[in-house]
């Protein structure tokens, strides 16, 4: 086993994932080669990934290993701790589905766009998702975090025709690069307190840093990889980046990529920061609880499915932030074996999210290639042309929504705990703010059952709404695999919790600030509890007792009327003749909850007659198109755009177009370098 | 042997006694209206007679509409099982979490909905876009409510709460009513009665609970039936142990569970009559006011958990 | 550099030098471009020089690309481009000969001055050869932005890079290799992309003065 | 308040004082095997207003106040014909109303009850021959009892569903 576990184990898997991308390149005139090629080298990359980063999991750390360079900052190395073990295992078991997903999905790009192009950026982005989760220096972590970015921009800008597609990617493309600055400057605070980019050597130069330095790194990194992730309200990119790139590669981009972020706010604030700050964590829970709420309201209020769960990958953040800014609280009060809980609930519902996001990411792009339409409200009645998709859905909206006995419940359940260990053993202020998050995650579970009953019920049940939808039919073989692959995933990460939790367990242990306590107890049954029996749950109890308990009942109510029929008929109407109009719409479903918190969604309504007479007394078409106020760019980035609109136009005097003075102005600088050299020494 | 029993017993409780207390509320609130009205066990003849009936189900239904009574009913089965009814000795470390029984209902719930929406009927989809409207807000004031009294007893177990709280004194109770006061907000709230819903209308556009059902029939109907009166004796229940636990037996013995279990149906039916004189007086609110009640059960959870410790 | 004497070595910094600032006063493109070979033939025998001091493959590499690149294709490549477009003059500058020369001298004086003493520190071998590098550096710049014509920016910038090896060896820096690979694989980049586009101005507005390609920003 | 809840309502008709008033007048001779003892007790009730002159809607919502109080019977008006045991039509039934009226039989569950309530229900009382209506529900779909009157008094409906429900369940099935 320790021979699997070696670099030269890992550095293969990135031979395979560079053939994979070379070869979906070299056969780019070919789609069907181009197709197999990629997508098959990337599943067996991901693969190998899996067994390679599970055997770290199992087998312990494996230690810095890479090549040097010239260059004394830039070390290509790697490292393969307990943490970044978990996130590979995450990014690579949602890599393998995806692109068996991709197998059968890609086809319809065939002869449309160029497949060769999709299998080179896809591979890059795998792989650099895996090296942004193991390089152990700074400045190389920057380049691929770059390539990453880069990488899924062209993703996004995947089908160039659309405008959307390229305003979307251009979006995002600014966001990031925005949010990299933030980074970059965290990076170059490290290095000026330590000296070093080595993460190693970095974590133990921190010590001597001064508490205005960790905070500006602290911040900084927020900021940085708060983009990444999605919070609010930096969050603008997301909803419309992630629905623009084809499904299998949103479904890692929401899934796995924002991960990234979480991923690097953890190793900096629990292993590379030394002893971190109680506001940290609190304003982790703030952001998380607003991050929640906020994505779920806006969830409500879509009706482009992608769209929908774009947001819902917000509000996944926000659950997840929770849990993170828990243990933030926890270790700053020296109380480790509950940062540890809280870590565990975040870090189990990271692989969570990633499960079913990239389930429901995978349902939704089947459903699209079927109908043709991102739109929700032309849906409905998929689940007697797609069943088995209309299945897989259902699993994940379950899972998304916490809903027992799957995956997202016990995590939600374990961040729960978490919170309620905050509410017990803190003080009031502290308190006071746990509570709050409690009641925060009331609601958002609350809520995205809300969400999910209109997602599932609005685009599979009832009748469908246009024509298109009526033709639609099942998908492929290996898009159904995938999503098979997944569903079993979820329903096993539910069942079997209790061996996750204790694997999570150790790799919050591992982390500095968390010194290996352990998270929670296990008893008999698979069942878990924390905190001396605090709480305690066996998910296979509450998985077997309602299996028993609905076969008990059937077999009861089959005994008591075998003999009584069925009988098909139409669906009451009241004697009217009922038509697909009548039936809900997404818009109806939601419309009550976003009236009831119009406070804070902004909601628009905007009405369009057109009349049959100038006396406008006969209305010929109506039409109400209901929408939101868009906050964030009302009143954030449209005052951010107009001041650098403004600055820029001072700055267009400086731009004569004449090289020479640009020159000019390389050699001023370069004067006024030296001045600067000479005073400082 | 006699920890299976107990178990058992357990077990079949709810769904054995749920009609009656339905059918007694609906008594009560009968003779308040001057009616002698149906006798408490009328709901067992519905049951009994719906099961004996044939069944039409749409043609645009599919196997979601089939499928859901049988889970919903087994989701209020297992939550039976997790609950404390009569002795404190009993406990289920497996599912007796309190957030298993609050996920389990809205997994109920969230199965109801998809029904409602899944036949295409026109009243189907607003009654889900209502009852999720209502259950979505009111997880925040049920879950901090039952936190309040997790926290005092230093458990959230369900089963072995109403131990600890039986004795606080009534000086420090305050919290303990706080909850009660939100608890039974949102107990109103999830089990459909006034002022959210109008349990016996007859009316489409005031439905909330009947218009997700309007479709159903034969045994299905009896069985969705069955389960919201088993959800009404479960919120009742949880409100008469875990906030009044005086007279739960703290052992396994013959006799302190059969008297556990007289003072449990005293409670039950206690709470029944309060209910009953709520509904009674006071009229059912427009549902855009229904949120503020549902934050002030929020509030005053909030303010409850606050208080502990 | 222990092969060449301080005298010799000072000579080629010298040349190197003096080949920036007579940059300054050619008339001729193909007289300046042959001010360049020259120029580069005196880089190119530093770094022999080095070599022999301490010879890595990677160094090689860098000296054999150095040679090619700047003495060999880079001024094929400008004289076939003058040939092609019969190019002959670069008379316009922004100042006049006399101003020029002022300006000339204040960066030498620059170079000179304390203020230039942190640098001089780096020193390997003499602090006075680093001062002329430098002063080759500035020059060169200086040029760039002197010049309309953009071929003899182009030059400029070359001799730039040229001043930089020359301050990188003199500061003993040409042990690291990846720095010697670095500033040649510049190089070709930068003649490569200069080519292409003098050669697309040329043909889109028929001269090469930068003035008249004002345009361009609309 | 607590005397209130635990007697009997003073108002209330007795049960005696209901009987004989009125009988469900069987259409179909004997009922059917399969209604037998399904609904002791229980019975739901859907109401299709088929053109009536709502006079006998206005006896029917009589029921259910509490001096008649009907829920005491175990029967009780339903929202939907899925949950209905018997189908009460009242009016002549409209040509309108013809196609409503075949989709809620058909929408109800078996075993079903039709009633006929009034005189226009039965035979199209004082509309009989106009061209606008079908001249009673038996023309449309079959009817099991009637209960006349025009429109029927609400003691006399309640003594005829007693009387039906007696029916329903009392007589023994024809092979037995």
């Amino acid at each position: 086993m320790d021979y699997f576990t070696s670099p030269s184990v890992f550095y293969a898997i990135l031979a395979v994932f560079a053939a994979g991308a070379t070869g979906a390149l070299a056969f780019r005139h070919h789609d069907r080669a181009a197709n197999i090629l990629g997508n098959s080298l990337a599943a067996a990359g991901s693969l190998a990934g899996l067994l390679f980063s599970g055997a770290v999991l199992l087998e312990g750390d494996v230690p810095a290993f890479g090549a040097g360079s010239s260059f004394s900052l830039l070390s290509i190395t790697f490292r393969l701790d307990q943490l970044s073990a978990f996130f590979m295992m995450v990014i690579c078991l949602i890599a393998l589905l995806c692109s068996i997903y991709a197998l059968g999905y890609v086809r319809h790009y065939y002869g449309r766009y160029s497949v060769g192009m999709l299998g080179f950026f896809y591979n890059l982005f795998i792989a650099s998702m895996i090296l942004v989760a193991t390089s152990h220096n700074l400045l190389f972590f920057l380049i691929a975090w770059e390539v990453m970015s880069l990488a899924s921009y062209f993703l996004v800008i995947y089908e160039r025709r659309e405008s959307a597609s390229i305003r979307a990617g251009s979006l995002y493309f600014i966001m990031t690069h925005a949010g990299t600055a933030f980074i970059v400057f965290a990076f170059l605070l490290m290095y000026q307190a330590t000296g070093s980019l080595d993460f190693e050597a970095v974590a133990q130069g921190m010590a001597g840093a001064s508490p205005l330095v960790r905070n500006a790194i602290f911040i900084s990194a927020l900021v940085g990889f708060g983009v990444k992730a999605g919070i609010i309200p930096l969050h603008i990119w997301l909803p419309s980046a992630h629905p623009a790139a084809p499904s299998h590669v949103s479904a890692l981009m929401s899934g796995v990529m924002i991960k990234t972020g979480i991923y690097m706010l953890v190793r900096i604030s629990l292993e590379i920061l030394p002893g971190p700050f109680l506001w940290w964590g609190l304003v982790l829970l703030v952001i998380g609880g607003a991050s929640s709420l906020l994505g779920v309201l806006y969830a409500l209020s879509e009706h482009d499915l992608k769209r929908l769960l774009a947001y819902h990958s917000i509000e996944n953040i926000g659950i997840i932030l929770l849990g993170l800014g828990g243990a933030i609280v926890f270790s700053s009060a020296g109380m480790n074996s509950l940062a540890a809980l809280s870590l565990a609930a975040a870090l189990f519902h990271t692989l969570n999210h990633a499960t079913f996001k990239a389930l429901l990411f995978l349902g939704a792009g089947s459903v699209i290639a079927a109908t043709h339409t991102r739109n929700i409200e032309k849906y409905g009645g998929l689940i007697k042309l797609m069943p088995q998709t209309a299945l897989f859905f259902l699993i994940g909206s379950m899972a998304i929504s916490a809903l027992p006995p799957l995956n997202g419940f016990f995590s939600e359940w374990l961040t729960f705990q978490a919170l309620f260990q905050g509410v017990i053993s803190l003080d009031v202020t502290t308190k006071t703010v746990f509570i709050l998050a409690v009641g925060a995650l009331a609601f958002t579970s609350g809520l995205a059952a809300a969400c999910f009953v209109k997602a599932f019920g609005i685009t599979f049940l009832a009748r469908p709404r246009s024509e298109a939808v009526s033709r639609a039919s099942e998908t492929g073989i290996f898009p159904r695999l995938a999503m098979a692959g997944l569903s079993i995933a979820i329903i096993c990460l539910g069942l079997f919790s209790g061996a996750v939790v204790r694997l999570l367990s150790g790799v919050g242990g591992s982390l500095a600030n968390i010194g290996g306590a352990e998270a929670a107890d296990a008893a008999g049954f698979e069942s878990v509890s924390v905190q001396n029996g605090f709480a305690s749950i066996s998910m296979p109890a509450v998985f077997i007792g309602i299996g028993l308990a609905a076969i008990a009942i059937t077999a009861v109510v089959f005994l008591l009327t075998r003999r009584r029929q069925t009988v098909i008929g139409r669906t009451w109407d009241c004697g009217a003749d009922l038509t697909p109009r009548m039936e809900i719409t997404a818009t109806g479903f939601s419309r009550s909850i976003i009236t009831v918190c119009r406070r804070v969604l902004r909601p628009s309504s905007e009405t369009e007659i057109e009349y049959h007479d100038a006396n406008r007394y006969f209305p010929k078409i109506g039409e109400v198109t209901m929408g939101l106020h868009d906050v964030y760019r009302t009143y954030i980035y449209r005052p951010l755009q107009d001041l650098l609109t403004l600055l820029a136009g001072y700055t267009t005097k400086v731009q004569s177009g004449n090289i020479n003075a640009y020159i000019l102005y390389i050699f001023i600088t370069l004067i006024a370098l030296l001045f600067l050299l000479d005073l400082t020494t | 042997m006699t920890q299976t029993i107990f178990w058992i017993i357990q077990i079949l409780l709810i769904p054995v006694l749920s009609p009656f207390f339905i059918g007694a509320t609906r008594r009560i609130k009968a003779r308040l209206q001057n009616r002698a009205g149906a006798s408490s066990f009328q709901p067992y003849r519905d049951i009994w007679k719906l099961l004996h009936k044939d069944e039409v189900i749409s043609e645009d239904a599919s196997w979601l509409f089939r499928a859901a009574p049988y889970l919903i009913f087994a989701t209020t089965l297992v939550i039976g099982a997790s609950i404390p009814l009569m002795s404190t000795a009993l406990v289920n470390s497996y599912t007796g979490d309190f957030l298993v029984v609050v996920y389990l209902l809205a997994l109920g719930t969230f199965l109801l909905a998809l029904a409602g929406i899944d036949t295409g009927g026109a009243f189907g989809g607003f009654g889900s876009s209502r009852e999720m409207l209502v259950a979505a807000l009111t997880e925040g004031g049920l879950v901090l409510s039952l936190l309040t009294v997790a926290l005092i007893s230093g458990t959230t177990n369900l089963m072995a709460i109403p131990q600890s709280i039986g004795s606080v004194p009534f000086s420090e109770s305050l919290p303990v009513i706080l909850a009660f006061i939100g608890f039974s907000i949102a107990m109103l709230a999830e089990t459909c009665r006034y002022p959210f819903d109008n349990p016996s209308t007859h009316l489409e556009l005031t439905m909330i609970h009947e218009a997700m059902i309007l479709e159903y029939s034969g045994k299905r109907l009896a069985l969705i039936e069955w389960s919201s009166a088993n959800k009404y004796l479960i919120f009742i229940t949880l409100g008469a142990n875990l906030f009044f636990p005086r007279g739960m037996a703290d052992s396994l013995e013959l006799a302190p569970v059969a008297l556990a279990l007289a003072v449990f149906l005293i409670k039950v039916g206690i709470l029944c009559v309060a209910v009953a004189l709520l509904e009674s007086s006071i009229a059912k609110l427009r549902i855009f006011r229904l949120p503020d009640l549902l934050f002030t059960s929020f509030v005053i959870s909030a303010v409850a958990v606050g208080l502990v410790g | 550099m222990s092969y060449l004497n301080e005298t010799t070595m000072l000579a080629l910094a010298t040349v190197i030098f003096a080949a920036a600032g007579l940059l300054h006063f050619t008339q001729k493109y193909s007289s300046s471009i042959r001010l360049y070979m020259l120029q580069s033939c005196a880089i190119s025998v530093l770094l022999i020089a080095s070599a022999f001091d301490r010879l890595t493959p990677l160094l090689v590499v860098a000296i054999t690309a150095t040679i090619t690149v700047k003495v060999l294709i880079a001024p094929y490549f400008f004289f076939g481009l003058i040939k092609r477009h019969e190019l002959k003059f670069s008379v316009s500058a922004y100042l006049n000969t006399p101003v020029t020369l002022v300006a000339i001298a204040a960066l030498l004086l620059l170079t000179r001055s304390d203020l230039f003493s942190s640098l001089a520190g780096l020193a390997a071998v003499d602090e006075k050869l680093l001062r002329l590098a430098f002063a080759t550096i500035l020059i060169s710049l200086f040029l760039s932005i002197n010049r309309r014509g953009a071929l003899s920016q182009v030059l400029g910038i070359l001799s730039l890079e040229n001043g930089i090896v020359a301050f990188a060896l003199f500061a003993g820096l040409e042990e690291s290799p990846g720095f010697q690979l670095g500033i040649t694989f510049n190089i070709l980049i930068l003649v490569v992309i200069a080519t292409v586009f003098a050669s697309m101005i040329f043909r889109k507005f028929g001269s090469l003065d930068v003035s008249t390609m004002k345009k361009l920003k609309d | 308040m607590l005397r209130k809840i635990l007697t009997v309502p003073k108002i209330l008709l007795d049960r005696q004082s209901l009987a004989g008033h009125g009988e469900g007048i069987a259409t179909s001779g004997e009922p059917r095997e399969e209604t037998r003892d399904i609904f002791k007790g229980s019975l739901a009730i859907r109401l299709v207003t088929a053109g009536s002159t709502n006079a006998c809607e206005q006896e029917l919502v009589a029921l259910s106040n509490s001096y008649y109080d009907v829920e005491r019977f175990g029967v009780h008006f339903v929202a939907s014909p899925r949950h209905a045991d018997i189908l009460m039509v009242t009016g002549p039934v409209t040509r309108n109303m013809r196609e409503a009226l075949v989709r809620t039989y058909k929408a109800m569950p078996e075993p079903k009850i039709v009633v006929a309530v009034g005189d226009d229900a039965i035979d199209g009382g004082v509309f009989g021959g106009s061209y606008a209506v079908l001249d009673g529900v038996h023309n449309v779909i079959p009817v099991d009892y009637e209960i006349p009157g025009d429109p029927p008094a609400p003691r006399q409906i309640i003594s005829a569903l007693l009387d039906i429900i007696a029916k329903l369940n009392s007589r023994r099935p024809a092979k037995d």
